[in-house]
């Protein structure tokens, strides 16, 4: 890593993880994660769009034993203590998934989709999962 | 037939295709992701309630339980475990996996 | 009954390889037999033995080798998928120049036909993948 | 390999090849003609299903010199060199995407949906790639 | 904005995906499997048709040619090499990969 | 300008890591900097020495050690999907215990902040993947 180098340039740039796989079915959930969580330490403009199947990431009452993976979901909660706090949902993912705000596990903003292209256009980096 | 569904039929053609070219009579099995086609309230419950009329459709529990679906599954799926897999298996005389 | 399965995926990527775990373990727990466990496309990097999960995560690898022993199971790796994709036993090293093998325990490299006599002499084959 | 158990057994079924995948995207349908092509030596009862996208593996004029992958589908012209020959491709999913028998590189027999399931559900062994 | 697809509009989701959340006057690189979303007289023809009044489309030539749609294209959709799709990443300020 | 590369997915299997080398041949070619190419996911299986491929078949992995020395580019395989998957330096598996490496001429080893660090530094960052 480069403490150093990020001083000496000072750049913050917005950092956009956009998440549209569900989880367990593919690993690229939860290593999307540990590229958000290694992101914190950079100090850069976070946020996380969740659209499409992404939106399966948050459901609540994820149960993993019997399948034998661990249970990552717990860690979009413990988000905050890391400073990344702008969650978006896309409304339209969600309704047609069955899903309304009272089955996600964390608070989110939920957006339509035209408010998440102008989120996703006002990005420096965007990084898809 | 043993029909096998591992993809959400939000992301993939894969359930819709299995649906169009199952037989009257045979059985579906929604497996990984595949098991979000059971859910309730979703914009494919029309089309696979449409489809139990035609095939039997059963869904993996830990997949299900997994992804905190197993409360949302639809009336009329069957949900079995990895040993109802396996009987479904050798009850049925061939099947397919739709990859 | 005799049954045959395929695997497609690798391991972690995919839940492939997690599920036909599950599904050899419950049917072998149901007195079926598993004829053959044939690893295919990316399913040959099941049998690697220089993977190192997290440590609160499954050992994928050392899962089959450990069912494969206790069950005598029969894990074949297709060769020319492994060849592709760089896994290797120490006669395939040898024969290929290579400097390093790194198979895993209770996998053996073998022909595709090995495929296809699964599928005649099974009554069922199962594939898992993608 | 086993001739000897396949002659002491004598035994033919029938296997058909599933194939739903677009070539060059990925490896499927590549690896997947190499396992058709050493079942020609086991002397079954072989069929080739071409459903979905697997439809564009028959697409003629392929021609992979700009992308550096080699073009296999002329493999799909020698099949009948291996006594191969019954190729299935479904109509609803070759007009779905804008082709007809005429931008096919070999000879098929177009079936309907409804006829590919019938030859499906008469299978011994299914391999979907 | 850039936004690359890379998959079959016939087997995923991620095309129309795009089209919904790509900004008027953003640019849309299909390549890969996606270059299929180009072609002539599909099921997604009038659907890619109609984001053209608002996006740019695009599609990588030797993509196209692998897989013998280079004389099925659309009319409107621009073909580039891998040169152009450089440039393409190096005009636009951000973009973004479907995947 | 100054380009990063994510290459998310294997060799073979998916074109992903395919079309990012065109691509960045094609960016060098046009005078373009290649600050990185960093290898996440089953993008880790790029950096394996051992593949072999069929010999009128494209090497994937040994052009991309080619265009590292030709060019200095660096090329980064993420630790911890290397280790889920079994991409291994002689430093690692000594770490880790294992008796063979298998890296390829070219890579490195080294943690997702050079991801992220790619993303600051650069002025595009291109992904390939599934």
């Amino acid at each position: 890593m480069s403490d150093e180098m990020m001083e000496e340039d000072g750049v913050i740039k917005k950092f956009m993880f956009v998440n549209r796989k569900a989880p367990y079915g593919t690993i690229y959930a939860l290593e999307g994660l540990e590229v958000v969580l290694i992101s914190a330490a950079f100090e850069q403009d976070v946020s996380l769009a969740f659209v499409d199947d992404g939106v399966f990431e948050l459901k609540k009452g994820q149960d993993t034993k019997a399948l034998g993976q661990k249970n990552f979901s717990p860690t979009y909660r413990a988000l905050e203590g890391y400073d990344i706090e702008k969650l978006y949902v896309e409304r339209e993912s969600m309704e047609a998934r069955g899903l309304s705000e009272e089955d996600l596990l964390v608070d989110v903003q939920v957006v339509s989709a035209a408010e998440m292209a102008d989120l996703m256009a006002e990005q420096d980096v965007v990084i898809s999962f | 037939m043993l029909h096998i569904v591992n993809k959400s039929p939000f992301e993939r053609n894969s359930l819709e295709s299995c649906l169009r070219l199952a037989k009257q009579g045979s059985a579906v099995l929604l497996i990984e992701d595949g098991v979000y086609g059971a859910a309730q309230g979703s914009s494919v419950e029309a089309k696979v309630q449409g489809a139990m009329a035609n095939v039997k459709v059963y869904a993996l529990d830990a997949d299900l339980q997994a992804r905190g679906m197993a409360n949302k599954v639809l009336d009329g799926v069957t949900v079995v475990d990895y040993g109802g897999f396996v009987d479904l298996v050798a009850e049925h005389s061939n099947l397919q996996s739709w990859l | 009954m005799k049954i045959g399965v395929l695997v497609s995926e690798g391991p972690y990527t995919h839940q492939a390889s997690d599920t036909a775990y599950n599904f050899v373990k419950a049917a072998l727990d149901k007195g079926h037999e598993i004829f053959r466990v044939f690893f295919y496309h990316d399913g040959v990097n099941n049998a690697t033995r220089l993977t190192e999960p997290p440590r609160d995560d499954r050992n994928i690898v050392n899962r089959w080798s450990e069912l494969a022993k206790e069950h005598k199971l029969d894990l074949v790796v297709c060769i020319a998928a492994a060849q592709r994709r760089g896994i290797m036993d120490e006669n395939e090293a040898k024969r290929q120049g290579k400097d390093a093998h790194n198979i895993a325990e209770g996998f053996r490299i073998s022909g595709l036909g090995q495929l296809v006599e699964a599928g005649i002499q099974c009554d069922r084959l199962v594939t898992f993948g993608d």
